[in-house]
């Protein structure tokens, strides 16, 4: 019950401290003192008591995207363990349904920016489309393979996955950690897969889907956008975690690694440029050569 | 007195016509003649099977047996779907009398020269018929009057009458290959196969096959057949390759019996296997590419004669098979091309690229010509369809893997050919549809529709269900090869 | 004695083969039908009476008189006296009859030892005749000619069925004679209305009807 | 079963009696006759069905044939029933689908008969249990259907497809035959349970026969690289057909295949994994080419054979669990396969119907002319919108529990402790995955283009309302279908896994379907609470709305004031980013023409994509074929001596021959 709580408590919390705590950080190497950790925050307050303008052209379907992507992005946080190495909700191949419910979100999405018909949701909507499509996969084989390991199909087991593994343990978490870290770039939308603060609509990726939306919409998609990456960043957590610890211990780790984690978004953004269009497919294509790369050292280490 | 009756009363009705020429008289003999014929072999089928001993004159010459009398129904039905689409034909056309006339007559010289062929029991006379269809049939290709038609015709008297001369040699060699007998009745011929002289049979047959195959339109000495048939008028074409192929095909069965039973038949089944395989190449070749329906037509005819001598080559349940696609593909042939009599009464071209949309101006029609190449395809409900099945079946079982392949191959090729050139005329829709709407005034009496669809309705349930009276008949015929 | 008549025939035929006058192979044509009513002297004696009868009318008043007559009428009307020049030089056609000739002799030497034909040199010679005048056919270009080449083949059979001893029922042979009369009869009347609606009797007129041209 | 057999005759004497009437009153006199048939025939099927409870009878087809028995076993009832109701929603649609071709010289007189024929044979299909019967009806199947697809063929692209598809037809049989000819001969009867005896000795013939067979049936179900008449096919026809022959008519092939997997009962591993891999390349496939089409319905046609692709694996999934006695694994691969099959049928038909419904108001089929249609046809658009989020395999929706119970099964096959499954499966998830996102790009696309934004046409700014209500009716049936069938699955779960244990005979059924039965308890359970979030997300803006005004205004065109609707994103531009990275795998043709000079005229950039397989296999052999035979056609040369020549020639070299043979 306890766990149930501060989960949930987690789950509301974390992004906005998350994207705080990255733009801080660019705002250390930056050399600026930066906005305070709660800004983001401040904003949805601030959106939600704004009206709100919608186009023309947008039908119901833009008007009930955003709080389906809410929705799924919340469920999906259910299905995913935080703190404590087992999710709310536990069941078998919750990864799969934990994935689709994500996609659902995705799919609304898209066609939200589609509704408007401006070009340049049209463009950022395309965008997404190819790159979400090449992140599944890669997600697909590094779970299937932490499954084969420990030997249970339901969502807690990677954090299992040290007292499985043997010797090669390290090693799959440290890929495992990669890839999810990865796809916290892309799903969070951030160098150098994009550029959060551009300001030309054509170089970008999340935000210019997001043109037309206003008021609790846009807090909405902000706020889902952030809890995505917390719950990649809670899925590297459970890599790393061994799933023996005591409760109040585990918190503590697991807050500590998603601030690393959120410190290391920051820095690489602030050290890095955002790669060329054309390039970040390749660069997406990079997990699912990890994911294989885990699945090999799995089968080696099952079969020896 | 049956067949004494059936032979002699086309003559006579023949006399009847050229004395008063008329148009009426002479479809209405035509029909009259075709019932006749019809109830004539329904009768001695019933007799045969019964046992019953009809008494006849010229018995000796004469006589039906579990073979022929297959053919002899096939013949009638086909005679008699064509003379009452004539009745129409010649209306639509408007012949005048004399004509008129001349083709009744024509006809009905061909029709009693094949039955002359078809029901006697001696391989000379016979042969002799054979030699008299080719004659007889030569005026009714002619009858256009065309120079088209003039070549064909040159060309069909000219190559039959040398193969059919072949034949008489093969005749010959096989009354030299037994020497202690000398007759050539089918019964002193089967009585005892151990004294024939293998290689005298063998060459006989070589010669016989090659000489009578000219008629039975298998390749390499096919090439008068597309000729023939795409210039005669359309219900000849219908016997020519609905009955005259058959009969001709006959006579080679009875010769290939006698190898069969004197078990030296090894080399003429891998003739006939040749000959099948090389027919069903050349209408893979020319199909793909003919211009002229009529001749996309003969060339099928062609192909179907290659897979009944297939059939009979094989030999086993190949021989039932091929004796099914024979019977049936004249019923089918036949109300082809009986259908491209109408569409070319309607459009006046035999060319395919200039029809189209045959179904806005004359639905019927179009119809019954895709039924057509339904049932010529082989698709069910065909029994064309059982046929290839149970070749391929005795393929399989003769081990011949090879042949299956390419079998199926060339049947598929062949089919895509048909099909492209009959669904653009049925459906397709030309450049140059506005002339269509000038063509079709002529307006078809029933009888240009009846045969073929009769045809049509007989074939689509033998093919679901193959009256076990049929199939028992050909089990016997089979026995018979 | 009957094999000297059959060798004189076999050079009718060499003759043929080059001959390029009409006149001269129609001659030859007669000349034939008196040697296979020789040669049936010869060969069979047993016959009965209708039969020998039957077939000397055949041999002597058909094959002799009646159907080189007819040739010759057709050939007149049409205005065609000589043979145009065969598709092949007319020494390639002696040499290659020679061949045929000489083929059918040495069949004739097999067939006495496998075959057991009792008259052996008449069947290889029938034989040669038949394949000799398929030859002769392909060879030639005129029409008529063709006609000949037929009518030479039909003695080629006739002479086979000699060689062979065994005659045909009475019927059977009637039946075989009306078809040649008729078969000649129906080619010299084609023979005509080629000649008038093409007004050219060679075969190279009736080339319409074919599927070879490739235009797609 | 003689009651059964009537049922179908009804639906026989449907399409006979739909002659006599008026255009106006086919369609209705075809439902009646359809209505009662379907009624009678369902009665037996799903009694067979849900209690297991098998009928047979059998006739004496004298010689060739042989008996002819129909028995109705889990499987065959699963079929036809599927048939039956998907067959009756498809009439229904089609009905009304072709008032608009009333009296317009169409030939609705046999569109409906061939319609009765078709349907009466695709019922009788599974439950004939003779190899000679089996291929006739295949043919009134396949032949009836060429009918109808060229309905309209006044068009030339129609006539051809439909060429096209009657010629690949016949190849199909052609396997068909040879594979039943192979097995008569052994067995001696044309029974398939003299078939069974047959196969289940021998496992080198069950192979081959498996191959050949699959070849024919594969070429019907459309598994790549046999596909080729799909995309050619599906469009062509009138969109009611389309939609049955890809929901129903393509699902018959499957039939096939699994009736032959049951005959040989242990299939050997090569098999399993011969089918796996042409599985996942089919998906792909599918999928790849879907993503790039511009036309709706053909791209639907590659969704389609994607969809075949999923089920194939499935198949194979449940196969191997058989080869390595899992029962977890075969039964959830099998069920997977079934469900996704229904799903598949009922959401390809949805779709296809609003394709319809969509090209009868706009006559055209180019998603690139149309958009904004969502507000002009609401429901038809929200039900696109609803079958293409199934097709995508979303949550709550159907094509999400087939797809996860596919799932479940290769990830129960990790716990077979094998080194090639282990290595095989996980990258068959992540193609299945992949293939899911991809599916999710081309629906977007689809979806969005067709019916979001502006119109980008004549055609689409000009449609007034939406189709008439009862063109909706049926596909509002479907919809529900779908939300039902993904919240309560278990609902019809029992259904399947009876089916899916027949497979697995050695294997106890019962204990498994009762493991799945949990499973999708549980899982519906957890979709009721998406739901729930969402609905919760959703109430929380009701109460922002509520207090906040919204006010309308033009769509943000960044600063760029004269902005037009060609402007927005087309359906080629928005794959194109995919389609660019993968452009070797889909062959596509740019063509273009910049504006240039001082008064620069209109430019064009066009894409064109190629079916990569049709352009480098089909079009060669058919040219190779075409040119061979070309190669002889000098033998009709029309001249007399050389036809003479052939004769002679043959006569000379056959004595030879004949002498050679009898010399040697």
């Amino acid at each position: 019950m306890f766990e149930i709580i501060t989960d949930i408590i987690l789950i509301l919390i974390l992004p906005f401290l998350f994207i705080g705590v990255i733009n801080k950080t660019k705002a250390f190497w930056g050399g600026r003192k930066g906005p305070s950790i709660l800004q983001s925050f401040y904003d949805c307050i601030r959106l939600f008591k704004k009206g709100q303008v919608i186009s023309n052209t947008a039908s119901f379907v833009f008007c009930m995207y955003p709080f389906v992507v809410l929705g799924t992005t919340f469920f999906a946080a259910l299905l995913v363990p935080f703190a404590f190495s087992t999710a709310i909700i536990n069941i078998n191949g919750g990864f799969i349904l934990f994935a689709y419910v994500l996609g659902l979100g995705k799919f609304m999405s898209l066609i939200g920016a589609l509704d408007v018909g401006s070009s340049f949701e049209g463009m950022g909507a395309s965008r997404e489309a190819a790159f979400s499509a090449m992140v599944e996969p890669a997600f697909f084989i590094v779970m299937a393979s932490l499954a084969a390991m420990t030997g249970n199909f339901s969502f807690g087991s990677i954090s299992s996955l040290m007292t499985h593994a043997g010797s090669l343990g390290y090693l799959m978490i440290i890929l495992a950690a990669i890839t999810f870290f990865i796809i916290i770039l892309v799903e969070g939308c951030r160098v150098p897969v994009d550029d959060p603060n551009t300001h030309l609509e054509l170089t970008m990726i999340h935000e210019v889907m997001i043109l037309d939306n206003s008021g609790a919409d846009l807090a909405m998609l902000t706020y889902s956008s952030a809890l995505k990456m917390v719950i990649f960043a809670s899925l590297i957590a459970n890599v790393i975690l061994p799933d023996d610890l005591f409760f109040t211990h585990s918190l503590i780790y697991y807050l500590l690694i998603v601030f690393v984690i959120a410190l290391l978004v920051g820095t690489l953004e602030s050290a890095i440029a955002r790669l060329r269009m054309s390039r970040v497919l390749d660069f997406i294509f990079i997990m699912s050569s990890i994911g294989l790369t885990i699945l090999a050292l799995v089968a080696v280490s099952l079969f020896s | 007195m049956m067949i004494e009756f059936i032979l002699i009363f086309p003559l006579l009705s023949c006399i009847a016509l050229i004395f008063f020429k008329n148009k009426t008289l002479s479809s209405c003999l035509l029909i009259i003649n075709a019932i006749a014929l019809l109830i004539a072999s329904v009768t001695l089928c019933y007799a045969l099977n019964n046992g019953i001993k009809i008494p006849s004159l010229v018995g000796h010459y004469f006589k039906v047996d579990d073979l022929n009398i297959l053919f002899f129904l096939v013949l009638a039905t086909v005679f008699l779907a064509v003379a009452i689409y004539s009745s129409g034909y010649v209306k639509a056309v408007n012949m005048h009398n004399k004509k008129a006339t001349y083709y009744s007559v024509g006809i009905l010289l061909f029709v009693f020269s094949m039955t002359g062929a078809v029901l006697s029991s001696n391989m000379a006379l016979s042969w002799v018929f054979l030699e008299a269809t080719s004659l007889t049939s030569a005026y009714l290709i002619y009858f256009e009057k065309t120079k088209q038609s003039l070549e064909a015709t040159w060309k069909y008297v000219f190559i039959c009458s040398i193969g059919i001369s072949l034949g008489f040699v093969g005749i010959i060699l096989l009354t030299a290959s037994l020497p202690s007998i000398n007759s050539l009745f089918f019964k002193d011929l089967y009585a005892n196969p151990s004294l024939f002289n293998h290689l005298w049979l063998n060459i006989g047959f070589v010669f016989f096959l090659i000489g009578i195959g000219t008629k039975a339109g298998l390749a390499p000495v096919h090439s008068w057949l597309p000729d023939a048939h795409s210039e005669a008028p359309s219900p000849v074409s219908a016997l020519l390759s609905g009955v005259l192929l058959n009969t001709a095909l006959l006579l080679i069965l009875r010769y290939f019996h006698i190898l069969n039973i004197a078990e030296c038949a090894s080399y003429g089944k891998f003739l006939l296997i040749c000959m099948g395989i090389l027919s069903i190449f050349i209408t893979c070749v020319f199909v793909l590419r003919v211009k002229n329906y009529k001749r996309m037509l003969a060339y099928s005819s062609i192909e179907n004669m290659g897979i009944i001598a297939i059939g009979v080559g094989i030999g086993g349940i190949g021989v039932y098979a091929s004796l099914i696609h024979l019977i049936f593909h004249s019923l089918a042939k036949s109300s082809f091309f009986m259908t491209s009599g109408n569409i070319l009464i309607r459009f006046r071209s035999k060319r395919i690229d200039n029809i189209s949309e045959i179904v806005r101006s004359d639905s019927y029609t179009a119809w019954l010509w895709m039924l057509c190449f339904v049932a010529i395809a082989g698709i069910p409900p065909s029994p064309l369809f059982i046929s290839e099945f149970l070749i391929i079946k005795a393929l399989f079982e003769a081990k011949h893997y090879l042949i299956i392949l390419i079998f199926v191959i060339l049947i598929a090729v062949i089919i895509f050919g048909i099909a492209r050139s009959v669904i653009n005329m049925s459906f397709g829709k030309s450049a140059k549809m506005d002339e269509l709407d000038i063509v079709d005034v002529v307006k078809f009496s029933w009888t240009m529709y009846l045969p073929q669809t009769i045809l049509l309705i007989i074939l689509a349930i033998s093919g679901v269900y193959l009256w076990p009276f049929i199939s028992t008949m050909i089990k016997n015929a089979a026995s018979l090869i | 004695m009957e094999d000297t008549l059959v060798l004189f025939f076999a050079f009718t035929m060499l003759y043929m083969s080059v001959a390029s006058r009409l006149k001269s192979s129609i001659k030859m044509l007669c000349l034939q039908g008196l040697l296979l009513f020789l040669i049936f002297n010869q060969l069979s004696a047993h016959v009965e009476t209708f039969n020998y009868i039957f077939l000397a009318f055949e041999t002597l008043v058909i094959k002799m008189l009646v159907i080189p007559i007819f040739i010759w009428k057709i050939a007149k009307k049409n205005e065609t006296f000589t043979d145009t020049e065969p598709s092949m030089p007319r020494f390639y056609s002696l040499v290659i009859a020679t061949l045929i000739l000489f083929f059918g002799f040495i069949f004739a030497a097999i067939s006495r030892h496998h075959l057991l034909v009792t008259n052996p040199i008449p069947f290889g010679i029938s034989i040669s005749t038949i394949i000799l005048s398929l030859f002769f056919i392909t060879v030639r270009k005129k029409i008529l000619t063709a006609i000949i080449g037929y009518i030479m083949m039909e003695n080629g059979i006739f002479l086979l069925s000699l060689s062979i001893e065994k005659e045909m029922p009475l019927v059977v042979n009637a039946g075989v004679l009306l078809d040649l009369f008729i078969a000649v009869f129906v080619l010299g009347f084609l023979v005509h209305r080629i000649d008038r609606t093409f007004d050219k009797d060679t075969m190279d007129v009736l080339v319409q009807l074919k599927d070879s041209e490739n235009d797609d | 079963m003689y009651l059964f057999l009537i049922g179908v005759c009804f639906i026989l004497l449907g399409g006979i009696a739909s002659i006599l009437a008026r255009d106006e009153r086919k369609g209705f006199v075809f439902l009646l006759f359809y209505g009662t048939g379907a009624f009678v025939s369902l009665a037996i099927s799903l009694r067979s069905l849900i209690f297991s409870y098998r009928y047979g009878c059998s006739f004496e087809m004298g010689f060739p044939a042989g008996t002819l028995s129909l028995v109705f076993d889990p499987l065959s009832a699963f079929f036809v029933t599927l048939i039956i109701v998907m067959g009756f929603i498809g009439v229904l649609y089609g009905a009304s689908y072709l008032k608009s071709y009333h009296n317009k010289g169409y030939g609705l007189t046999s569109h409906y008969l061939f319609l009765g024929i078709f349907f009466s044979s695709l019922i009788l299909l599974p439950v004939i249990r003779n190899a000679f019967f089996f291929i006739i009806v295949w043919e009134f199947m396949s032949l009836s259907s060429f009918f109808l697809v060229i309905f309209e063929s006044k068009k030339r692209e129609v006539l051809s497809a439909g060429i096209n598809y009657l010629v690949t037809m016949h190849i199909s049989v052609a396997f068909l035959i040879i594979g039943f000819v192979i097995l008569s001969s052994i067995s001696g009867s044309y029974n398939f349970s003299s078939f069974e005896s047959v196969l289940k000795g021998n496992r080198y013939l069950a192979d081959a026969v498996f191959v050949i067979l699959f070849l024919g049936f594969g070429i019907k179900a459309g598994f790549v690289p046999f596909h080729f008449w799909l995309p050619k096919a599906h469009p062509a026809a009138p969109s009611h057909i389309s939609g049955v022959m890809s929901g129903l008519m393509i699902k018959i092939g499957i039939y096939g295949i699994l009736r032959v997997i049951l005959m040989i009962e242990k299939p050997s591993f090569e098999m399993a994994y011969f089918l796996l891999v042409i599985s996942v390349f089919t998906m792909l496939y599918g999928i790849f080419n879907a993503s790039a089409q511009k036309d709706i319905k053909r791209l639907l046609a590659y969704s389609s054979i994607e969809n075949i692709g999923i089920i194939g694996i499935g198949i194979s999934v449940g196969m191997l669990g058989i080869v390595y006695e899992n029962g977890t694994v075969a039964v959830l691969g099998f069920a997977g396969a079934l469900f996704h099959l229904l799903n598949h049928a009922i959401f390809k038909e949805l779709l296809f119907f609003c394709a319809g419904s969509v090209y009868s108001k706009t006559h055209t089929r180019n998603s690139e002319k149309l958009g904004g249609l969502i507000k002009k046809m609401p429901y038809t658009g929200s039900l696109f919108l609803l079958g293409s989020m199934s097709i995508c395999a979303l949550p709550p929706l159907n094509g999400f529990i087939s797809e996860f119970l596919i799932f479940m099964g290769l990830l129960n096959g990790l716990k077979i402790h094998i080194m090639n499954i282990l290595i095989i499966f996980p990258i068959v998830m992540a193609a299945l995955a992949f293939a899911g996102t991809m599916a999710m790009l081309t629906f977007t696309k689809a979806f969005g283009i067709t019916f979001l934004g502006m119109p980008r046409s004549q055609e689409a700014e000009h449609v007034e309302g939406d189709v008439s209500p009862e063109m909706i009716a049926p596909k509002v049936i479907l919809g529900i279908m779908i939300i039902l069938l993904g919240l309560l699955p278990q609902a019809v779960l029992p259904v399947i896994t009876n089916v899916a244990t027949q497979f697995c005979t050695q294997i106890n059924g019962y204990i498994l379907s009762y493991f799945v039965m949990n499973m999708l308890w549980t899982l519906s359970i957890c979709l009721f609470g998406l739901l729930l979030v969402i609905l919760f997300a959703c109430g929380l803006k009701e109460l922002y709305l509520k207090r906040k005004n919204v006010q309308k205004y033009k769509t943000w065109d960044c600063g760029y004031q004269a902005g037009n609707t060609r402007m927005q994103y087309s359906s080629s531009s928005y794959s194109s980013l995919f389609t660019d990275t993968f452009e070797n795998a889909l062959h596509k043709k740019t063509s273009q023409r910049t504006p240039n000079g001082v008064f620069p005229q209109r430019g064009y950039l066009k894409f064109k994509i190629y079916d990569n397989l049709e352009l480098y296999i089909l079009k060669p052999i058919v040219k190779v074929i075409n040119n061979f035979f070309s190669k002889f056609i000098w033998i009709q040369s029309g001249k007399t001596q050389i036809y003479i020549l052939y004769g002679f020639l043959f006569l000379i070299l056959s004595i030879g021959g004949l002498f050679f043979f009898t010399y040697r």
